[in-house]
């Protein structure tokens, strides 16, 4: 059949999580099923790079592989890598890795697929293959019963914001008669209930990527979790629901003029909500959750201009919050997480108290690290759309968001700290330096990443 | 030609090599400024010998400039101008320079840091060379700037004494705020004429007189500041606080003759204003009697000397008010011999007497006759007595002010002529004649004496030259009027009498025949007055010094209370002013992060922790959204 | 490559002296000196090399990111060479200054040589995006520099500079935004004479204003800059003092006036009255301060207040005035903190009270701390007086009220004032407890003080040293504000 | 029309359902509720017959019916530790109920907008059979499939993983 | 609409809207967690029938709706397993499926 061999990230990815149930069997050795499943991912960024882009429909036009699609897959392969990298080197605390590397490469898979689908039945799924296991990850520690009370509530409320989705993908479909992005966009306007079709479709959208007021669930749960679950969580399903979005957002305003109005108000919301209250905090997990919810405020502002220069923006901006976040939890899985785990970090681990500040100034958005051409780029969406009061709100949140994230480097750097080091582990040092130098050297490469994604939306 | 520039340059080069060396060798270094500013009296006696017969104002007998700046089509340029105003400035200045300098060697040789008063005498005389030959109005500021650094240096020497070191800061900061008035008249200069030099704003451009009023009242300002006019005058008093030589410095040759010239070079502009010409008059005659009087209830010398500074440099504004240039340059060159040959004097007589207060001094005509005579030479040009130069100066001063109309200026004028003779007689009587008080008094080193006789000599002979003077600078010279001549003395002489009878005779011990015998007829026209009016004394003099003391308690309480009481207001201004910063602008920054803070806890209480209570506010928003869409659909 | 190499090579330096063992400091701190030693050197050459008449030069152009219009643009021109020269040059003398640094001394080094690579590249760039790269490139040195090494209340002060200039330069960021939107490129040069709509120029010059008025800093946005400047550590200051605050001034001059010439003649009598207000109350706080840094940090206020003055004025007068004391400012106040650091070495105080009497304990540290004052306040024949007086024509000259003029001019009394005040307190009179027995500057000391006197004498005595720079540029600028 | 709905049938249909829902609601004792909830399920499923939507009836009465209620009433169980438990106080929920009314108001307000303007809305002649939609389900729809059987998978490990643990 | 009139697709909306805002009100309203679900289960209920409804009406060949709702159910049944998994998980833990028991991590 043509068009099977398009997906071998995806077989690959999948023979990675079998395989990774079942590595430490064979190896007899804790870290050897996330070490396979790292590979596994590698190869599928490998593969997904090799196949690219094939504009032609697979079976029945479910999916496709559009540049966004190329794009966003490689990035969640190679993110899953690197985190996976990192979980054969420091595994998930008390609990065995190999059932959480499973999870993550299906994640990952489900990650895949929403980006490629061009069905609403597909992507109803594979929003669920990708959830699913975050709900699992989330609810990690199986003993803990704030972890999973976390878990719970992540849980319930996605859950509960998956169905307003559905309900609202059944009136799509009733709209239009078909399920088919083609078929949806080839729908005449429908009025009122078009118009709650597509809110009820991007309230489950903003609940999976945390968008404010639909976000509640995202601090409890990442305070519960374990860190090194809130690092894959927190970054790559939030990619592959960007992207989605992105998508999405494209198809539907065309029929629901107001939706960028509605995106607008989320991205105020989350803006506003996610820098103020990640202020006072002083876990690591509750403040990168609510810095979280605040970068998918600025993501959103770049959809709300409703064009396609903003929604690549907005993919290209998740990129860029993505991998530096992702590095710091997984700084945090290391040292700990509270704020005051961080003190004294340079004398401890100079490079890795170096690596934070990369990461942490990239999301404070201070070039020349990738934040900063997220944010350009964001910007520059916006603004071209006329929406000069949200830019400004973005701007000055931004500096807020400093005062938080620079608490971070001020406990790393100014703060006398446990005396203690941690073991170095080589994979996990290995994965922290990659994420830095992606940070740092990313921005040279907004430009081709930036026409790739215009040029698909 | 081309000498002309090493003029001010020898001095300066001395400067140069003396300030970046060790103070050892700096102290080693002092022939290096006596031989650079020596030099620079040969060649300005050459250049002033080059210019001689003199001609007009401004017509240059060697000019020279270059491009220092460049503003767009505007080039600024420094540069030199020999003319017959800066030849005599030449003069003057190396002159008494080179006088002050030889005298200083004897004066200070016991000062550990005697290089660097050398170094930074030769920087003064070096920076009024720059100021006199200066060919437009920037370098001339520049080099005035330069000036109240040296100024400031000089009288703040003794820096571990308290007093100088105020002293100093309150010369610099009270000339500074005549300097805001400068620097804004060349800003209006520039905006207006394009350019400072002298041969576009003084001879090549048509004033408008508004913009000329605007202009010379800002230099006016200035000059009051550097010439110590009234009201800025409170800082040269306390500059006395310096080494007595710099204070010879400051009053005659540099600094205080500073304003005089720069006005002098304005006067075009001041003329087509008008208006600040008679400004000008004003501030000059008021000054010139309110020092004269505040000089003579002194009891410091130097303090009598620096009134007396003040006033004679009232003489010189209105002077030039009057439109007088001749007069009042001449004025300037007068006053620059004689009074530093008094200042030179006085610091003798410090050193001979252990202190600057008059009542504890008395009778030094005996043992220092040498000093004597040349100070004598000194009080008597000062109060105008013919021959010495002051009586001529004044008495062109004079005439100028009757032959142009002046008569209200010209009464002024006789009246200040007859105070400067009184505080002249009550210093004189006071310190040469009486018992002595100080035991071991002895005569000066001769390095000290000899610049004094010089000067002396000058002083005497000098007047004569007054109709050659004013030929030299392009106008029509003339002997003095008898009239006017005859007045002026007779008012002197009146003066001295009055301070005879006053000090003089009080003392008892003093017989007033040497006064008698000097200057019998005034004499005997101011006794005859006397014997008739034997209250006179007690309603003029007595009288007078109340208002003197009234008017120095005015002094001391109002006038410099207002300068010390706006730097305390001022202060407390800037305290204020920190706390506005730290409370306030800094508060409002603060307060933004607490706010942020307080914003932010508030935020997260909406994260209750309940399920159901985070879904009824989620369902709640959606609902929100929708009735928004059926709203706005409807 | 030139340019590139003057920018990039402390980068090298700063990348390969982090990785210096901790116990071989030594080698960092000769690494540190050399890269700043030949970045000089190649400045010079630039300098020696430069065409007064021409403008840009020595251009350096790449494609970076096409899509939006953003390339790798540096070039020198009138403007930025003098800054260039001074950012090198005090680069060199922070190194030099801080080599007695013995707390973590390679990341000290390198964080310096990452400030320098920050401080060329605002100089040079001639691209917006790489213009912001580089100027926030600089906060994150001088936060580490001020956080690690600084004093007492290093944390506060470090942060609340961050988050102060961040602030600024957010907004700046949405007016380049603005400019691209408008323009389609992110290239300065190619926005210049476009004839934008004014009142878009005047919205995206109120967002730049924002963004340079922190950085300059302009009461009431000043604040931050006596904390920064009191804890900082000497080496830091001076760059702080001699650099940093030049970045605002220089983006006005080379970005505000050239593009929105229309809106800055809009905002020319506010800027005018916020200069003037910034002279005289950067002057009366200086004042009333007893720490002798926080004096000289206020008096930055007070003279950065000209160069405003002078930018405000838009005439060929102001703007040279304002490079003016851009230049002078950087190397006498340089010289200021230097001395002020080298004292505070010896006594460990730096309150005014507790030091007094300099010039006869240490005549050379005394006499170049007064020779500074004096460049300071203003005196002819040194540099400081070249702009203060150039600004005061120009603005006189301009159109602004008049009376703001006349308040800039009392600046010139106040600055007399304050720094005498200080002078008569430090240098002059009897040593004090903490004065007694302290040495005098060593040679090193004296070798890097020796440069910014020889600049201070150069520049404050023949104008045109540095004017014949600036001025064919400032020409071509006043030209376009003449054609709005 | 030979084919329509019946009007009667779909009446008694949709008051099952719904009376079902309203009951399992408003009982309170969990476990009569879950019985409520089966007999949602399986009304619902007769709506799927009058549906035309045979398979369909017969994967809900299977899957939730025979599975998921087995499944609910389990945990109930298994979180009972008296039979009393079951019995839980009235909560009458005001707020979440306007909430609830608010939203479907507007979705019945939306719906009857739209669905009442003449469309090609009334049921078709004819439909395909169960034949057709196994074909079309490993056809067309393999992909979403065999994606399902990743989430069944993806459940199976989860809820493996959360009924092990040391706690055991 | 009378009885025996033919049924539209607009009652079956109607029936699946008002089944949907039932389930909703008791997910957020009943203090057990396994009612919350049983609620959730109700409103997934809704929407099969509304895929199957409007799938009939207006693209009966393609039985697109039948699929979804197919899919839609296979989903709904994992979720529920996975639930009921946490919540006994937790319940061993907390020895309550109280949901108000769950309120530990907030702020």
């Amino acid at each position: 059949m043509t068009g099977v061999g398009w997906f071998i990230p995806e077989y690959l990815l999948l023979a990675g999580a079998l395989v990774a149930l079942f590595a430490e069997r064979i190896f007899r050795r804790e870290g050897a099923g996330a070490a396979a499943g790292a590979a596994f991912a590698a190869a599928a960024a490998i593969a997904a790079v090799a196949i690219g882009v094939r504009p032609a429909a697979f079976v029945g036009g479910v999916l496709e592989l559009d540049q966004v699609a190329v794009t966003v897959r490689v990035v969640l392969a190679a993110l899953a890598a690197v985190y996976l990298l990192w979980l054969s080197g420091r595994g998930m605390g008390p609990e065995r890795s190999r059932e959480a590397t499973a999870l993550v490469l299906l994640a990952t898979l489900g990650g895949m697929l929403m980006v490629a689908s061009r069905d609403l039945m597909v992507l109803f799924i594979s929003i669920e293959l990708a959830t699913m296991p975050a709900y699992v990850l989330m609810g990690y520690r199986r003993d803990d019963a704030r972890t999973l009370e976390g878990a719970l509530k992540y849980f319930l409320l996605s859950m509960t914001t998956s169905l307003v989705m559905l309900y609202g993908f059944s009136f799509l479909f009733g709209i239009s008669g078909s399920t088919s992005y083609a078929g949806i966009a080839a729908a005449p306007s429908a009025g009122l209930l078009g118009g709650f079709a597509a809110v009820f479709v991007f309230v489950g959208l903003f609940a999976k990527i945390s968008a404010a007021p639909f976000h509640y669930w995202a601090p409890d749960a990442y305070a519960g979790a374990p860190a090194a679950s809130v690092a894959f969580v927190s970054t790559v399903p939030k990619l592959a629901g960007a992207a989605v979005m992105a998508r999405l957002a494209a198809l539907l305003t065309p029929g629901v003029t107001a939706l960028p109005t509605v995106i607008a108000i989320a991205s105020l919301a989350s803006m506003l909500l996610g820098n103020l209250a990640a202020y006072p905090q002083s876990d690591v997990r509750r403040l990168m959750a609510y810095s979280g919810v605040a970068h998918t405020g600025y993501m959103l502002l770049a959809l709300s201009a409703g064009t396609p220069a903003g929604n690549a923006a907005a993919i290209l901006y998740t990129i860029a919050y993505a991998v530096p976040s992702m590095a710091i939890m997984l700084i945090a899985a290391e040292e700990g997480t509270s704020v005051d785990d961080f003190a004294g970090l340079v004398a401890r681990r100079p490079a890795v108290a170096w690596a934070a500040v990369v990461f942490l100034l990239s999301l404070v958005g201070v070039p020349p690290m990738v934040g900063m051409f997220g944010k350009l780029v964001v910007f520059t969406a916006t603004l071209g759309a006329g929406r000069l009061a949200l830019v400004l709100v973005a701007v000055v949140m931004s500096v807020v968001s400093a005062g938080y994230y620079f608490r971070i480097i001020r406990a790393a750097f100014f703060a006398e700290g446990r005396a203690e080091r941690i073991a170095f582990s080589l994979p996990a040092g290995i994965a922290v330096g990659m994420l830095a130098l992606v940070t740092l050297a990313l921005g040279a490469f907004t430009g081709p990443l930036l026409k790739v994604l215009t040029s698909a939306l | 030609m081309g000498y002309v520039i090493a003029i001010p340059l020898l001095p300066a080069l001395a400067f140069g090599v003396l300030a970046p060396l060790s103070n050892r060798a700096r102290n080693a270094a002092i022939w290096v400024p006596v031989a650079a500013v020596c030099g620079s009296l040969l060649l300005s006696l050459a250049a002033f010998a080059r210019v001689w017969p003199g001609g007009h104002e401004g017509e240059a007998v060697y000019r020279a400039s270059a491009v220092f700046a460049t503003l767009g089509s505007v080039n600024l340029h420094a540069g030199v101008l020999l003319d017959p105003i800066s030849a005599v400035m030449l003069v003057v200045v190396t002159l008494v320079g080179a006088a002050v300098q030889v005298y200083s060697v004897g004066y200070m040789h016991r000062d550990e840091r005697i290089g660097w008063y050398f170094a930074v005498l030769s920087l003064f005389t070096a920076a009024m060379l720059a100021l006199v030959l200066s060919d437009n109005f920037l370098q001339l500021y520049m080099a005035w700037e330069v000036m109240g650094l040296c100024s400031y240096l000089l009288i703040g020497f003794w820096h571990e004494q308290e007093a100088p070191r105020k002293a100093s800061l309150k010369a610099f900061l009270t000339t500074r705020v005549g300097d805001v008035g400068f620097v804004l008249g060349l800003a209006v200069m520039y905006a207006t004429a394009g350019s400072f030099d002298f041969a576009v704003v003084l001879h090549g451009f048509t004033w408008v007189p508004a913009t000329a009023t605007a202009v010379s009242l800002l230099f006016l300002f200035g000059a009051i500041g550097k010439s110590a006019q009234v009201p800025l005058h409170v800082w040269l008093p306390d500059a006395m606080a310096g080494p007595t030589p710099a204070s010879a410095l400051i009053h005659a040759a540099t600094m205080v003759a500073a304003g005089v010239f720069l006005v002098a070079r304005a006067l075009p502009i001041f003329q087509a204003s008008g208006v600040a010409l008679t400004v000008t008059m004003i501030v000059g005659v008021t000054t010139a009697i309110v020092g004269g009087l505040l000089a003579a209830v002194q009891h410091d010398i130097k303090k009598v000397l620096a009134y007396s500074t003040i006033s004679q440099l009232g003489y010189m504004f209105f002077a030039l008010g009057a439109g007088g240039i001749v007069a009042g340059i001449f004025h300037l060159m007068t006053h620059a011999f004689f009074k530093s040959l008094l200042f030179l004097g006085a610091g003798v007589i410090i050193h001979a007497a252990h202190t600057q207060d008059m009542r504890e001094m008395g009778g030094l005509a005996k043992k220092m006759p040498v000093t004597t005579a040349t100070f004598t030479i000194g009080s008597l040009a000062l109060a105008g007595i013919f021959p010495f130069s002051g009586f001529w100066s004044k008495d062109e001063i004079l005439t100028v002010l009757w032959t142009e109309g002046h008569y209200v200026v010209f009464a002024l004028a006789l009246a200040a002529a007859f105070v400067t003779a009184f505080y002249v007689a009550r210093l004189w009587f006071r310190v040469f004649t009486g018992p002595e008080q100080t035991p071991e008094l002895a005569e000066a080193h001769a390095e000290m004496l000899v610049p004094m006789g010089v000067l002396a000599a000058i002083t005497a002979v000098i007047g004569f030259g007054s109709p050659y003077f004013a030929r030299f600078l392009g106008h029509t010279g003339a002997w003095p009027e008898a009239g006017i001549a005859l007045t002026s003395t007779a008012v002197a002489g009146l003066g001295l009498a009055l301070g005879w009878c006053a000090y003089g005779r009080r003392t008892k011990v003093i017989n007033t025949r040497p006064l008698k015998e000097r200057a019998g007829f005034v004499y005997d026209a101011l006794a005859m007055k006397l014997y008739f009016d034997l209250t006179y004394d007690y309603f003029i003099v007595k009288q007078y010094a109340r208002l003197a003391d009234a008017l120095w308690a005015f002094d001391h309480t109002v006038i410099d209370g207002a300068v010390n009481g706006a730097g305390a207001i001022w202060k407390a201004g800037a305290d204020v002013g920190a706390l506005f910063d730290t409370y306030v602008i800094d508060g409002a920054v603060n307060g933004t992060a607490t706010l942020v803070r307080a914003a932010g806890a508030k935020v997260r209480r909406i994260q209750v922790g309940r399920i159901q209570a985070y879904q009824g506010l989620m369902v709640g928003a959606l609902v929100l959204l929708m009735l928004w869409f059926v709203v706005k659909g409807a | 490559m030139l340019l590139s190499a003057i920018v990039f090579l402390p980068l090298i330096g700063a990348i390969v002296a982090a990785l210096v063992p901790k116990d071989r400091a030594g080698i960092a701190r000769w690494l540190a000196t050399v890269v700043t030693a030949v970045d000089v050197v190649l400045v010079i050459f630039v300098v020696l090399r430069f065409d007064v008449g021409a403008g840009m030069q020595f251009v350096e152009r790449a494609v970076w990111v096409p899509q939006l219009g953003i390339s790798y643009h540096l070039g020198v021109d009138g403007i930025s060479i003098t800054m260039l020269l001074l950012s090198a040059l005090l680069s060199l003398i922070a190194v030099v200054a801080s080599w007695k640094m013995d707390t973590k001394p390679t990341t000290y080094f390198a964080m310096l040589l990452l400030l320098e690579v920050g401080m060329n590249g605002v100089f040079l760039a001639l691209d917006f995006v790489l213009f912001y790269v580089f100027w926030e490139l600089v906060l994150v040195p001088m936060y580490f520099l001020i956080g690690t090494w600084g004093g007492p209340r290093k944390e506060y002060a470090s942060i609340k500079f961050f988050l102060y200039t961040l602030f600024g330069s957010v907004f700046m960021l949405v007016g380049i935004i603005a400019l691209y939107l408008q323009t389609g490129t992110f290239d300065m040069t190619a926005m210049i004479g476009l004839g934008l709509p004014a009142t878009f120029q005047w919205w995206v010059f109120a967002a730049f204003f924002l963004g340079f008025a922190v950085k300059v800093p302009i009461v009431p946005l000043h604040t931050w800059l006596p904390d920064a400047h009191v804890e900082a550590p000497t080496a830091a200051s001076v760059l702080l003092a001699g650099i940093l605050l030049k970045m605002g001034t220089y983006g006005f001059i080379r970005i505000a006036l050239p593009i929105l010439p229309h809106a800055a003649k809009q905002w020319a009598p506010f800027i005018t009255a916020l200069a003037a207000i910034s002279i005289v109350y950067g002057a009366a706080l200086a004042f009333a301060q007893t720490d002798l840094k926080k004096l000289v940090a206020y008096s930055s206020v007070s003279h950065m207040g000209f160069v405003m003055l002078g930018i405000a004025s838009g005439t060929v007068e102001g703007l040279n005035g304002a490079l003016a004391v851009m230049f002078s400012h950087g190397v006498v106040t340089g010289m200021l903190f230097l001395i002020v650091g080298m004292v505070y070495d010896r006594t460990h105080t730096r309150m005014i009270e507790d030091v007094s009497g300099l010039s006869s304990q240490v005549p050379v540290a005394g006499g170049l701390l007064a020779f500074a004052s004096f460049a300071s306040l203003g005196l002819p024949g040194l540099s400081g007086f070249v702009g203060e007086f150039l600004t005061l024509l120009g603005a006189w000259k301009s159109t602004v009220p008049a009376g703001w003029v006349v308040l800039a001019a009392v600046g010139v009394l106040l600055a007399a004032a304050y720094t005498l005040w200080m002078v008569q307190r430090v240098v002059l009179g009897t040593p004090s407890h903490a004065v007694a027995d302290i040495p005098d500057l060593s040679v090193r000391e004296i070798a890097i003080l020796v440069p910014l006197v020889a600049l201070t004498l150069t520049v404050g005595l023949y104008w045109n040293s540095l004017l014949r720079f600036t001025d064919p540029a400032v020409a071509r600028i006043v030209a376009l504000l003449a054609g709005a | 029309m030979t084919e329509t709905v019946n009007g009667a049938v779909f009446l008694a249909l949709s008051f099952a359902t719904i009376g079902g829902a309203v009951m399992m609601l408003s009982t309170r004792n969990v476990v009569h509720a879950a019985f409520w909830l089966l007999e949602v399920m399986i009304a619902t499923a007769g709506l799927y017959l009058l549906l035309s939507a045979e398979f369909l009836a017969l994967v809900q009465v299977l899957v939730y019916a025979g599975s998921v209620s087995v499944l609910v009433l389990f945990t109930i169980m298994l979180t009972l530790r008296r039979r009393e438990d079951a019995i839980r106080p009235f909560e009458p929920g005001w707020s979440a109920g306007v909430l609830a009314a608010l939203f479907g108001g507007a979705v019945l307000f939306a719906a009857e907008r739209f669905f009442s303007q003449p469309r090609p809305g009334v049921m078709p002649e004819t439909v395909p059979d169960v034949a057709a939609f196994g074909e079309k389900l490993f056809g067309t729809w393999a992909v979403p499939f065999e994606i399902a059987s990743l989430v069944l998978l993806v459940a199976l490990v989860g809820a493996v993983w959360w009924s092990g643990g040391e706690g055991r | 609409m009378t009885i025996m009139q033919p049924v539209g697709v607009l009652s079956f909306v109607a029936l699946s809207a008002v089944l949907f805002a039932l389930g909703l009100y008791g997910a957020l309203s009943r203090r057990s967690t396994v009612m919350v679900l049983m609620s959730l289960e109700l409103m997934a209920n809704a929407i099969n029938i509304n895929l199957v409804a409007l799938s009939r009406f207006s693209a009966p060949a393609e039985m697109t709706g039948q699929f979804f709702a197919v899919f839609s159910m296979v989903v709904s049944a994992a979720e529920i397993g996975l639930g009921l998994a946490l919540v006994l998980a937790l319940y061993r833990q907390r020895k309550t499926v109280e949901i108000d028991a769950m309120q530990e991590l907030k702020g």
